[in-house]
């Protein structure tokens, strides 16, 4: 079992889901985060005092998959999130040792 | 009797201003349900400006106004007939009474009052109504309700007005009526889920300011306006409107800080319009220092009396009980001993300027009145609608809240995130 | 003919009213906005608040209520030079139509109307202009378009006047002249970039909600002020403006429940604006149970005329075109059924009150030329300032909002976090 | 002289209108701070609702308007006493200054202005007053500074008045004495924890927005119920500050857009005050183009002032002194020269219109005298209530944010997780 | 050391605290969420216009815990959580290499 | 690859972020979160009705970083954020199987 965390673009979202969906992901957990790198935020000026903000908005996905899924789902979101525009966010992968589904106490595979 | 321009133009801001209170209302109750109820709660004032006003230029009026006797108006003014006339007189406005404004302005007027008397109890059974229930109950209650008990007190045919019983704008027929109504509410619909143990603070108190600070506003027409021109007798009640919210918001903070160690914008909010509630009766009828005594008591007493819902476990979720129904006896029944005749002659002199009992006692037959009436007709209405389409929205529903269940909006959508798709 | 107070009183707090509901307006279109352009709506009605009453005092006025014939005013009054002497007549304002308020109470209570007017088709072209190429039209369309409109249907002296239309506060000259603008605007921008596939929730209904409140209060003023005078007539409009809007939230919210299933409280408001809209031409010159047809006609008209812009695919933001050009029509073309002496001696009967077609040909009259000088002047001016400064923000502009792209700011920053360094 | 029933309209309106300017300024405020601070920043506004008041009725109008000679009133009126007779007349208020409304009407009317010039100090010592320190330096600056400064400049008694100092609706007695008041404040308090180093962005400039709004349709109460009557000259006020306010906005936008390359939405909203606030002293003597003039130069002084703060280093927040001390020396100055006898027989010629410069010196001294009073007393207010009470939030306090530290609620509740247990 | 994220729903929250808080959990992140699985979102319609919203709101905790302490906390959060209606969420647990508390440098086990 | 997490002081924000930078840290994601733990939250009024709200607002932050980076980005983390109050907060770092950067595909130490 693994878990694919994605940052992407907030618009980008819609279209992400869409792919992820159509190869039978049964469901995802989303975040709005703030995004710090190479993409430059903007400035604010309130009053003349001038202010620079260097975060940008940005969605945080994380899907648990079974370790032969993860490079089909990675590069299903690599290919929909990309616009090619600095920013564009970055999707890695971790290890996980286990999962419950709540609702079941189901286990593993079943639990997702 | 002359129309008077002056008097005129003072009523006509005076409608615009209480109009203005409902949209007040609506925040100052919205600001406290909790972020997935605030469309609920908005829509429930809302939707009162829009049904009320019809049905009060269709019958509401004419029941309220019309020459019926003693108990209720008739059919006469149906659709406002007539009123535009020149040289009609509304029953019972003459003499001492007479109108030098025109009737078209003070159906306008009282409309506006019509509108936000039952919007009051939306309040108390915040987060759980189904919304076509309510509107039922809403209609229902203005014209058999409202109408009858504006007619008894308002209309100078009205029984209570002939009695004697004083009530300058509305402590009875807007505060107590609707007020008791909220409190058969909360016991028919029941509690919130999760109500009292599970936290349900404010989302937003700043539009419950917001609204406090429009209300306080809107009141100087609600009050000052009920002087009908534009006089010595407005600028008075102009003047105890305002001192009264003063003092009721610093009685309210002090208890408050006693009790709980801190003074709330909550608190300041609440107290503001538990005096306000206080000198709708009074309003033109007292002077001097006594509108920062009623207010100042109102604010201790409404503080004490929400703790109530607490010990006797119904769900008064917003405090109409404890505010409205409270604030509007503590004002009608103080009015016994601060009115004073030489504010206004055509009032009596309370028990504190040499009136004995009378007015007292005629005080309390109108808040019993009021009490009893509107209690057992809104408990029927209540009832009968729970049993029939229903007054309360599913729990999961409720669990959803009202923006999603009952109006398929959301509230806010502040997120950059998007996580919606369109489909029609 | 002499000051009375008690009109001015009226008009003085009615110029106060209409210029709160530009405040209104912007708060009940920033709410329908994504929050990353809320700034930039607000900013859009406010600056008009700057703008134009500069331009109204200089010349707009003089353009509008000069003695310069049937088409348009002069300069004689630029700088609102001579209209506070006290013995001071305003051209054409004799006889019946002699004031009996201080001309400036009158200048100024028409600014705001024109303040008002050009800030109504922000919504249309929302999130989307490119601010400097926004204010040059705004300035331009103000001077060129609605002063003359106004004179000709305003001023005792302009042409539609004397031709017998009939327009109480501004059915062509406020609302079809604004509505028909934004859709030339719309068309000469295009839309915003994912529309209508991409969702475009409202981020913010209580901020449209509060904006609609604020518009009805206001409305008073505009409407009922409107009879320069605290008279029956006020009274009248008042009634009618409040009965119409209350109407037209019923019928906007019958057919949305008929048709999606929900009475929206965004519905709710927006209906309740359509039927403001659709009385604003007749609120002097209609009795009875009139105000409500007419309001319910344009509450179910209008929700179904914003259907349109799906199916012709001209994106209409915030349907301007549907609410204040179909409602001003509704409205215009209803007056001409309508219409009652009995109510306005100083007006026409309708067909329904056996004053035949006349009026009903006049109100098409007034209508076409508004349409039609409006719409080609707009266009004009549209493809001038769109070929040279620029009248869209650039596309990644767009995307980033207009707050930050074209005011540096961002309208909320509810994060604890400290995710900003100070620069200068 | 007799009570006329259209002045009386116009100033009970007008009363109705600067009592809703403190919610206005409330918000306009609110919106700056962070949304840790919102309630406080509220609540410090609100509370001048309740305090001052009371304070007012009980002491304040008489230590005013008392016949006390030339520098402050007395007792006689304390509770209102007398004021409320038929017969009854404010010392002074004769021939010229006859009153043509109800004293008591005029009583609530300047309770109002009362009310909000201490609130104008919150925004300079935004987020870190112990409210305990505040309510008590409210209290007694209200009575021991406003009441004084008042008699001075407003009654026909007063020293300044009789001087011929000329301050229409509060220059001197509400911007000028608050605005030095609030600079005290700061340099007794000092910097917020932080300043100027960290980010402090607004945390809902919508609020602010808003709350413009609010000021700018309240401000016509405040500057045009100055006539006490509803006349030409009261619609020559009206005109004045809608010009100025937005001619203010457009020289603030204008540096801003020159300096910093933006036009921002705060700054159109702080423009028009800083217009407002200029044209206060001048609405009832000034005409023409002037309001205009005063207004641009008001907008572009005061844009300027607020960066004083950062050479300067003394952190006054929200800009109180850049906006309201400078913003009333500029129109009380400017007044010196704009002054028009044509517009007002009851004033005096300025500079510009042969008066010569002996108003402009009496102007100069109702400054100095101002400022002087007014920032001594409040010197050793502040320095006495910090020695003892404290006037300012611990530091920990500071940084939890003053909602839950001085009134342990919270602005915002959007989440949706029950992150909080029910304890009492 | 390991993580236990756990995805619940958000009334659930107290419960799921107060759980952990018997067990001797001395702290935890939480966050605000959107969730997207089986459990149905819901429609909104604006001006006619109508629309499909896919996520639920949800929170999602964050528990660093000695590993001997995962399957004891993983079992209190399920129970606690349960509501055995769709959408009850998700547990899983990964490893964690080094823990350090700011205040004091503490690692390890010492640091939660 | 690893992944840092830190939850810190939200005022520490800027300090860390500066920190990060000096070290040549070229990315980061942040995300507002509550905090429960030792550090006691605050108790809130309303019309009498007391409540216990026992979370704190923290800072969630995630970098990405080279197994050979991460000590030096832990200590930088620790050293910046710390106040020495209760409620600094933990940094903890988790392995990580793979990484890509959305807009060019770069995956492994190149993607950030
Ligand atoms: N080292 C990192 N650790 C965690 N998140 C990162 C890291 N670098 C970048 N990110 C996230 O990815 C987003 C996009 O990165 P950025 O450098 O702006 O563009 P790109 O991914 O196109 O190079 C950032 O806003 C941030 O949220
Ligand atoms: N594969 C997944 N990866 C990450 N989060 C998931 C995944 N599947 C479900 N979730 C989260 O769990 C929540 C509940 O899942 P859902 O399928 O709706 O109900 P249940 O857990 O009862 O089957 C979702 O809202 C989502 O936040
Ligand atoms: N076991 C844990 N798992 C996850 N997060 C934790 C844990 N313990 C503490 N935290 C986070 O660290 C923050 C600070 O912890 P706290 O115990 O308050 O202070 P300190 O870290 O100084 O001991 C908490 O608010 C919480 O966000």
């Amino acid at each position: 079992m693994k878990l694919i965390t994605a940052i992407i673009k907030p618009f980008k979202l819609d279209d992400v889901k869409s792919a992820l969906k159509d190869l039978g992901v049964a469901g995802m957990t989303v975040a709005e985060v703030q995004g710090f790198g190479r993409q430059r935020g903007h400035t604010e000026v309130y009053r003349g005092a001038e202010y620079q903000v260097d975060f940008v908005p940005k969605v945080r996905l994380e899907i648990l998959a079974e370790d032969g899924d993860v490079e089909r789902l990675v590069d299903a979101i690599t290919a929909a999130a990309r616009t090619e525009k600095i920013g564009d966010g970055k999707v890695w992968w971790t290890p996980v040792e286990g999962v419950v589904r709540i609702r079941t106490g189901e286990k593993g595979q079943d639990a997702i | 009797m002359e129309i008077d321009t002056g008097n005129t133009a003072w009523v006509l801001a005076s409608a615009a201003l209480v109009l203005f209170m409902t949209p007040g209302l609506a925040f100052f109750y919205a600001g406290m349900v909790r972020s997935k109820n605030v469309l609920g709660m908005l829509m429930q004032n809302y939707i009162a400006m829009g049904l009320i006003g019809v049905l009060w230029a269709l019958v509401g009026f004419s029941l309220a106004f019309g020459d019926g006797g003693k108990y209720i108006g008739n059919f006469d003014f149906v659709g406002l007939k007539d009123i535009a006339k020149a040289d009609f007189i509304l029953p019972g406005y003459v003499d001492d009474f007479a109108l030098t404004i025109p009737v078209m302005a003070f159906a306008a007027y009282q409309m506006m009052f019509a509108i936000i008397t039952p919007a009051l109890f939306t309040g108390a059974t915040a987060d759980r109504l189904k919304f076509r229930g309510y509107l039922v109950f809403l209609g229902l209650w203005s014209v058999i309700v409202y109408s009858p008990v504006a007619h008894w007190v308002f209309s100078p045919t009205g029984w209570l007005f002939q009695r004697g019983a004083l009530d300058f704008a509305g402590g009875t027929v807007v505060h107590i009526n609707a007020g008791i109504a909220a409190l058969v509410l909360v016991l028919v619909v029941g509690k919130r889920k999760g109500w009292p143990g599970e936290a349900m603070p404010p989302h937003s108190l700043p539009l419950t300011l917001l609204g406090a600070g429009i209300l306080w506003f809107g009141w100087f027409g609600f009050n000052a306006g009920s002087a009908l021109g534009a006089n010595g007798l407005a600028a008075q009640a102009l003047m105890n409107t305002s001192l009264a919210a003063s003092a009721a918001m610093l009685g309210w903070l002090l208890v408050e800080r006693i009790k709980g160690g801190h003074a709330t914008t909550l608190g300041a909010a609440s107290g503001a319009v538990a005096g306000l509630v206080a000198i709708t009766p009074c309003a033109g009828f007292v002077g001097g220092v006594a509108p920062m005594i009623i207010g100042f008591i109102a604010g201790v007493v409404c503080f004490l009396a929400i703790q109530l819902k607490f010990k006797f476990g119904y769900d008064d979720s917003l405090d109409v009980v404890g505010v409205h129904l409270v604030g509007g006896l503590v004002g009608s029944i103080l009015l016994g001993f601060f009115a004073d005749t030489t504010v206004n002659s055509l009032g009596f002199d309370g028990m504190f300027f040499g009136g004995g009992s009378d007015l007292l006692m005629d005080q309390l037959v109108a808040v019993g009145a009021t009490l009893v009436y509107s209690g057992v007709i809104s408990l029927v209405l209540a009832l009968v609608i729970k049993a029939t389409i229903g007054l309360r929205a599913d729990p999961d529903e409720e669990d959803e809240g009202l923006d999603i269940s009952q109006h398929a909006e959301q509230g806010y959508a502040m997120a950059a995130a998007g996580s919606m798709g369109r489909i029609g």
